[in-house]
C-alpha cells in the first residue's frame, strides 16, 4: 500500500538483460532443432514424425513449471500481499496456458498421423486438457473483476486451490483408465533421442523465462503509469 | 462462549438460506425438478438401447447433480447480491469463516434433499439393480455430494459477485470436480457390479482424500476471498 | 457493548482512492470529534459514499490512514466492525424475509437477544408490518428498515449515507433522535448529505468535499439551507 | 413530437390497488391540469410511487381508470407510453455500458437522431464522464444519467418519484429547470416527494395521500419548507 | 417508415447485447470454454470405453449447446433486471415484438459462435468422422440451433423475472426442447452413419416444422408475457 518505496525507473527494467535472454532462446532453440532433426533416426513406426517429440515434450515440462511458478506466486501473494508476486503468478498464468495449448495442439498434431485420431481418451491427454481449463478458469476470472486487490486475493486462491487439485487430477485419470488398452504413448524412450530432448528442454526454459518476464514487465509498466498519476494526483505529498 | 456465538452465526446463515430457498416459492421443488429433467434429457440423448442406458445411469445420475447443484450454489450467494445485502453480512463483527461455514451448511441441507430425490428418480428411470453394497454405495453418495458442496460453495463465494456469474462459476468448477466426478462414477459402477475391472475402495480413499483436502484448502482461502 | 480504548471519535488522515487511473480522493484529512454529528457535504460523484464506505472497512484506500476510537480501519478492522453502524445509499435487506425475520438474522449475527428486535421495529415504525416481506416495501419503509437494524446494537460510531432520503416527516424525526443519542451518549457521526434542511439543529458542523480533499474553510452553524459547494470537482 | 388529441393534462378517478388483501389505493381521484406540476405528498408507504407506476402503465389497477391527454392508460397504453417521461426511484441504466452508450440505445428506442444524446449529457453535467462505464457512477451521477435519458424527447407528461434524492445543489437547478420547461410547454407533471424544500417556486400546489385517497383539503402556495403529513398509514 | 423504427429498434437491443456480453471481458470465450468442459466431463462419465464414447458424441455435444445456451438466455434477460432496465426498456413506445426479435438476434449471434466451437471440438474429442453429407448435418446444427434459442428466449423472458430464475428457465425449458433435441440427435446419428434404421430426413422436416410452428408461436405470446 505504501507508494514511497515503489521505486520503478522505466529505463531500468532490464530491457538488455531481456534481449540477452531472447536472443540466447532463438539461437539456442534453432541450434538444437537443427542437431535433434539432423542427428536422430528416423524412428521405426513413425518415422520423421517423431521430430515433433522435441518440441511437444518441453512444452509439457513447461506447462507444469508455469504452473509451479504460479502456485508458489500465489502463496507468496497471500503471504506478503506484494502486488509484484500477483504480476509474476497471472505472467506464469498466462504464458503456461499458451504452453499448455500447445501441448495440446502439437499432442494432436501428432496424434492424427499415429494414432488415426486426434484425440484419445487417455489419462495424460485427458489430464492436460483438464489443466488447460484450469488455466482457463484462471485466467477467465482475473478478467471477470476490475478491483486489483480483489483480483489478486482471488486469482491466487483460485490458483493454489487448482494448483492442489492437478497431481489429484492427474491420479484420478489415470487410474480410471489403468485396466484399458493404453494409446500407443511411446513413454519408453530410445536413448538416441534424450539428448535432443533435453537440450530442447533447455531452449524452451530460456523462452519460457523470456515470456513470463516480458509479460511481467508490461504488467509492471501498466502499474509504473499508474503510480505516476497517483504522485501527480497527491500533490506532490 | 466464542464458539457458541460462532455456531449461532452458521445456523442463522444456514436458516436464513433455507428459508430462502423454502419461501421462493418451489425453490426447492424446482431444482429437484430440473435434476430429474436433466436425468431424463441425459437419457434422451444418449438413447434408445437400453444396455447403453443402464451403463450411463450413474454417470447420468452424476451430471443431472452436478448441474443442479451448479445452480443452486450460484443462487445462494445471489441472494445476498440482490439490494446488497452482502455488504451488510461483511460489516458483522466475528470471523468471516462463519460466513463460509452457514453458506456450505445450507448448501449441503438442500442439495442432500436434493440428492435422495434425483437418485430415487435416477434407479428407477435407468432399471439400475441395487446391490447388496447398497450402504456403501451411499457413503459415496455423500463423499461425493460434499467435495461438489464445498467446492461449489467455495467457488460461489467469488464467481457470483464477479461480473459473469452464470457462466464464471461452472467454469471454474467443472475442472476441479473432474477426480471427484471420475472417482465417485467408478466406485459406483464398481458397486453396482457393472464395472468388474476397478475396485471401489481404492476410489472411495481417493474421494475421502479430496473432500479432507479441499475442506481445509477452502476454510483456509475463504478468509482472503470474501474480504471486500 | 464495548467501548473503545483509544482516542475516541474519527481521525482521517492523508486518505487517498484510486479508481482504475482516477484519483477519487486526493488527501482527505478529517477529524470528528467524541459526542459530534459532522455534516459531509459535496457534489454528486465528489467522493462522500467513497469516504463513508473507506470507515466502514468495506473498502481499501490506496493511500493514508484512518483511526476509529483509535482502532486502525485496515489492521483492526474486525474491531472496527463491532462498533460502526454503516448506512448505505442501498438497504441490503433480504427481500424474501420479513421485515421481523430480517432483525432476528441481524440480532443472529450480532450476538443480540431477539428482544431488541420488536422494540427496534416499533421505534422505526414498521411494528404494523413486522410479518410481511421485505419484497413489498416502498422505498421509505425499507429504509426504516435500515434504520431499524442500525439500531439493533447501540453504535458508538455512525456513518450514514443520505439518511433522509425516501423518509417521510416522520422518519425525519427518528433519524434525527438517533443522531441525538449518539451525542449524548459521547460517540460520533459522520453523514453525507446534500439538503441540510431536514438536518438543521442536529449536524455540529459541515465539511466541503471539493477535488477530493476537505475544503480547509469549514461552514459552521448556522446552517444555510441548501448546501452549495463552491465548485465541482470535473 | 405528437400532441395530445384528448383533453391535455391527467385525470385520475376512483383508482384502487390491491396487493394481496391489503388496499393500497382506495379511490384516488386527481386532475393535473395542462401546464401544472403537482406535488404528490404522503407518509412513507402511503401509496405515491404505486399511482405513479399505474400512470406509467407499469402495473394495472384493480379498479379505476384514469387518462392522459386523453388517453386511456389501459386501452391506449403505447400511445400514453410515447408521451410520458417516468422516473422512478432507481434509475435504470446498464451498468456495463458507458453513458453515452445507454443515451444512444434510448434514442434508438425511441427513433430519434444521436444528435440530442450528447446536448442531454451536455446538460446534466455529465459530459466529461460520457465515456465511462456506469457501473462506476456515483449515486448522484446515476440519477443525472436518469435525467438525461428523460429528456432525450421532450416528453409532454412527466411522472417523478422523489426526483430531487441523491441530487446535489447544481443537480436540483437541473431538475427545476426541466419543470419549469414542462410548465411552459403545457404539459404536466406530477412528482412524488417528502421534501418540499427544492421545489420551492416550482409546484403549482401539492396533494396529500392519506388512507389511500386524495385529502379534500388541497395545500397551496405558499408551500411550507417541510411537507406534514396530518396523518400517517397504518 | 414504421418497420424501419422497428428494424432500429430490433438491432438496437441485439447490438447492446452482444456489446454488452463481448464487455464483461471474455463473456463469449468463457461460454464456449464451459461448452468444451461440458465435454470433457460427459465424456468422464460416460467413458472409458472407447466405443459407448463414440456412440454418445451427438448426445454430448446437444446437451453442452444445451446446458451453456441456458445460461447464456438467463444472461441476456438479467441484464435488464439488474438495476430495474426492464422498467424502462419497457416505456418505450413502439412494438414489443421488437424486444423479444431483439433478444432473439442477439442470442442468436452469440449462440452461432459457440456451437462453431463446441462441435469442432466435440468432432475432434470423439473423434466423429465427417461423413459426406456434411452440408445437410450443418443444416441440421443450424435448425436445432434455431430452436433452442427461440424457445430459450422465450423462456428466459418469463424465468428472468421469477424470483427462482435460474432453476425455472431450463426447467421450463427442457421439456419444450424434448422433440428438438430426439430429431437433432436422431438426425445428426443417421447422417454420421451410425445409426442405419432411421431416415434422417423425416427427422430434419420434423425439426423445420417445430422451428415454424414455435417462432410464430412464440412471436404471438411475447406481448402478453412481457406485460408487467
Ligand atoms: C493431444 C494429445 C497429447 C497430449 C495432450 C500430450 C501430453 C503430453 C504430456 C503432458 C507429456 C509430459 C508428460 C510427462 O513428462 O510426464 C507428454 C509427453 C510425451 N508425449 Fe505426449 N501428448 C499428446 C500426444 C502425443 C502423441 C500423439 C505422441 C506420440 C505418438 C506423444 C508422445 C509423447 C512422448 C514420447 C512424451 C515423453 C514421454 C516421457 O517423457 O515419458 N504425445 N505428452
Ligand atoms: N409489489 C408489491 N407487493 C405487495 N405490496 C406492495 C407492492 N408494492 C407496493 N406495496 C405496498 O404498497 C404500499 C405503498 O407502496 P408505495 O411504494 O406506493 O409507497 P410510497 O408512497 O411510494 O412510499 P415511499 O415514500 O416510502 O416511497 C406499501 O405499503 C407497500 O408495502
Ligand atoms: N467502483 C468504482 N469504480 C470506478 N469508479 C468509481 C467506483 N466507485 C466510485 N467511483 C467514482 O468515484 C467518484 C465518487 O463516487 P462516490 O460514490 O463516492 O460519490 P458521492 O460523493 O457519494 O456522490 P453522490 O452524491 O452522487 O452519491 C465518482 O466519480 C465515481 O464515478
Ligand atoms: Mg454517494
Ligand atoms: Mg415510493
Amino acid at each position: 500500500m505504501n507508494v514511497a518505496d515503489w521505486s520503478f525507473d522505466p529505463s531500468r527494467t532490464g530491457r538488455r538483460t531481456g534481449i540477452w535472454l531472447v536472443l540466447a532462446a532463438v539461437v539456442v532453440l534453432m541450434a538444437t532443432q537443427t542437431y535433434a532433426i539432423t542427428n536422430s533416426p528416423a524412428e521405426g513406426d513413425m518415422g520423421h514424425l517423431q521430430k515433433i517429440m522435441y518440441v511437444h515434450v518441453p512444452a509439457a515440462w513447461m506447462t507444469f513449471l508455469s504452473f509451479f511458478v504460479v502456485l508458489v506466486f500465489s502463496v507468496s501473494y497471500l503471504w506478503r500481499r506484494r502486488e509484484t508476486d500477483d504480476l509474476i503468478a497471472a505472467s506464469a498464468a498466462e504464458v503456461g496456458a499458451v504452453f499448455n495449448g500447445l501441448t495440446l495442439a502439437l499432442g494432436m498434431i501428432w496424434g492424427r498421423p499415429t494414432w488415426g485420431v486426434w484425440w484419445a481418451w487417455d489419462a495424460r491427454l485427458t489430464s492436460t486438457l483438464v489443466l488447460f481449463l484450469i488455466f482457463v478458469g484462471y485466467l477467465a476470472l482475473r478478467g471477470f473483476v476490475d478491483d486489483a486487490g480483489q483480483r489478486a486475493r482471488w486469482s491466487a486462491a483460485v490458483g493454489i486451490i487448482g494448483a492442489i487439485n492437478v497431481p489429484i487430477v492427474y491420479m484420478s485419470v489415470m487410474w480410471w483408465r489403468t485396466l484399458h488398452q493404453q494409446p500407443s504413448s511411446p513413454s519408453t524412450l530410445d536413448p538416441a533421442y534424450t539428448l535432443g530432448l533435453r537440450i530442447n528442454a533447455i531452449a524452451m526454459l530460456l523462452v519460457l523465462i523470456y515470456f513470463i518476464r516480458k509479460r511481467y514487465e508490461i504488467a509492471r509498466l501498466e502499474r509504473a503509469v499508474e503510480h505516476a498519476a497517483q504522485s501527480a494526483a497527491m500533490g506532490g505529498r | 462462549m466464542a464458539w457458541r456465538d460462532d455456531w449461532r452465526r452458521v445456523r442463522a446463515i444456514a436458516r436464513k438460506d433455507v428459508t430462502t430457498e423454502l419461501r421462493a416459492k418451489a425453490g426447492f421443488n424446482s431444482t429437484a425438478s430440473l435434476g430429474v429433467t436433466i436425468l431424463i434429457l441425459l437419457g434422451l440423448a444418449l438413447g434408445p438401447d437400453a444396455q447403453a442406458l443402464r451403463d450411463a445411469a450413474v454417470g447420468a445420475v452424476w451430471l443431472a447433480l452436478l448441474f443442479s447443484g451448479v445452480l443452486a450454489f450460484n443462487r445462494s450467494f445471489q441472494v445476498e447480491l440482490e439490494s446488497g445485502a452482502l455488504e451488510p453480512l461483511l460489516l458483522y463483527p466475528g470471523p468471516r469463516w462463519t460466513i463460509f461455514a452457514g453458506k456450505l451448511l445450507g448448501n449441503l441441507l438442500f442439495l442432500g434433499l436434493m440428492v435422495a430425490i434425483v437418485v430415487t428418480v435416477g434407479v428407477v428411470l435407468f432399471s439400475v439393480e441395487i446391490p447388496a453394497r447398497w450402504p456403501t454405495l451411499l457413503g459415496v453418495l455423500a463423499l461425493g455430494v460434499v467435495g461438489l458442496v464445498v467446492l461449489g460453495t467455495f467457488y460461489a463465494s467469488m464467481a457470483s459477485r464477479s461480473r459473469a456469474r452464470e457462466v464464471l462459476l461452472p467454469l471454474l468448477l467443472f475442472p476441479m470436480l473432474v477426480p471427484a466426478l471420475v472417482a465417485a462414477t467408478t466406485a459406483s459402477k464398481a458397486l453396482l457390479g457393472a464395472d468388474l475391472m476397478h475396485d471401489a475402495d481404492a476410489w472411495i480413499r481417493l474421494l475421502a482424500a479430496y473432500d479432507v483436502i479441499f475442506l481445509i484448502a477452502t476454510f483456509l482461502a475463504f478468509e482472503h476471498v470474501i474480504e471486500a | 457493548m464495548q467501548t473503545g480504548h483509544g482516542e475516541p471519535g474519527m481521525k482521517v488522515s492523508g486518505l487517498g482512492k484510486r479508481f482504475g487511473a482516477r484519483w477519487v480522493l486526493r488527501g482527505v484529512t478529517l477529524v470528528v470529534a467524541e459526542g459530534e454529528a459532522v455534516g459531509l457535504l459535496g457534489a454528486n460523484g465528489s467522493g462522500k459514499s467513497t469516504i463513508l464506505r473507506i470507515l466502514g472497512t468495506l473498502l481499501n484506500p490506496t493511500v493514508g490512514t484512518a483511526t476509529i476510537d483509535g482502532l486502525d480501519i485496515g489492521r483492526d478492522a474486525s474491531a472496527v466492525r463491532s462498533r460502526v453502524g454503516y448506512l448505505a445509499h442501498t438497504p441490503g435487506l433480504y427481500e424474501d424475509l420479513t421485515a421481523r425475520e430480517n432483525l432476528r438474522f441481524a440480532a443472529d449475527m450480532l450476538g443480540l437477544g431477539y428482544g431488541s428486535v420488536d422494540e427496534s421495529l416499533d421505534r422505526v415504525g414498521l411494528a404494523h408490518v413486522a410479518g410481511d416481506r421485505v419484497r413489498g416495501f416502498s422505498a421509505g419503509m425499507q429504509r426504516r428498515l435500515g434504520i431499524a437494524r442500525l439500531i439493533l446494537r447501540a453504535p458508538r460510531i455512525l456513518l450514514l449515507d443520505e439518511p433522509y432520503s425516501n423518509l417521510d416527516a416522520e422518519g425525519i424525526d427518528l433519524m434525527n433522535s438517533i443522531l441525538g443519542d449518539i451525542g449524548r451518549s459521547g460517540g460520533s457521526a459522520l453523514v453525507a448529505l446534500h439538503e441540510l434542511a431536514p438536518a438543521r439543529g442536529i449536524l455540529a458542523r459541515t465539511v466541503n468535499l471539493v477535488d477530493g480533499r476537505i475544503e480547509p474553510a469549514e461552514t459552521t452553524l448556522p446552517l444555510r439551507d441548501r448546501a452549495r459547494p463552491i465548485s465541482v470537482v470535473r
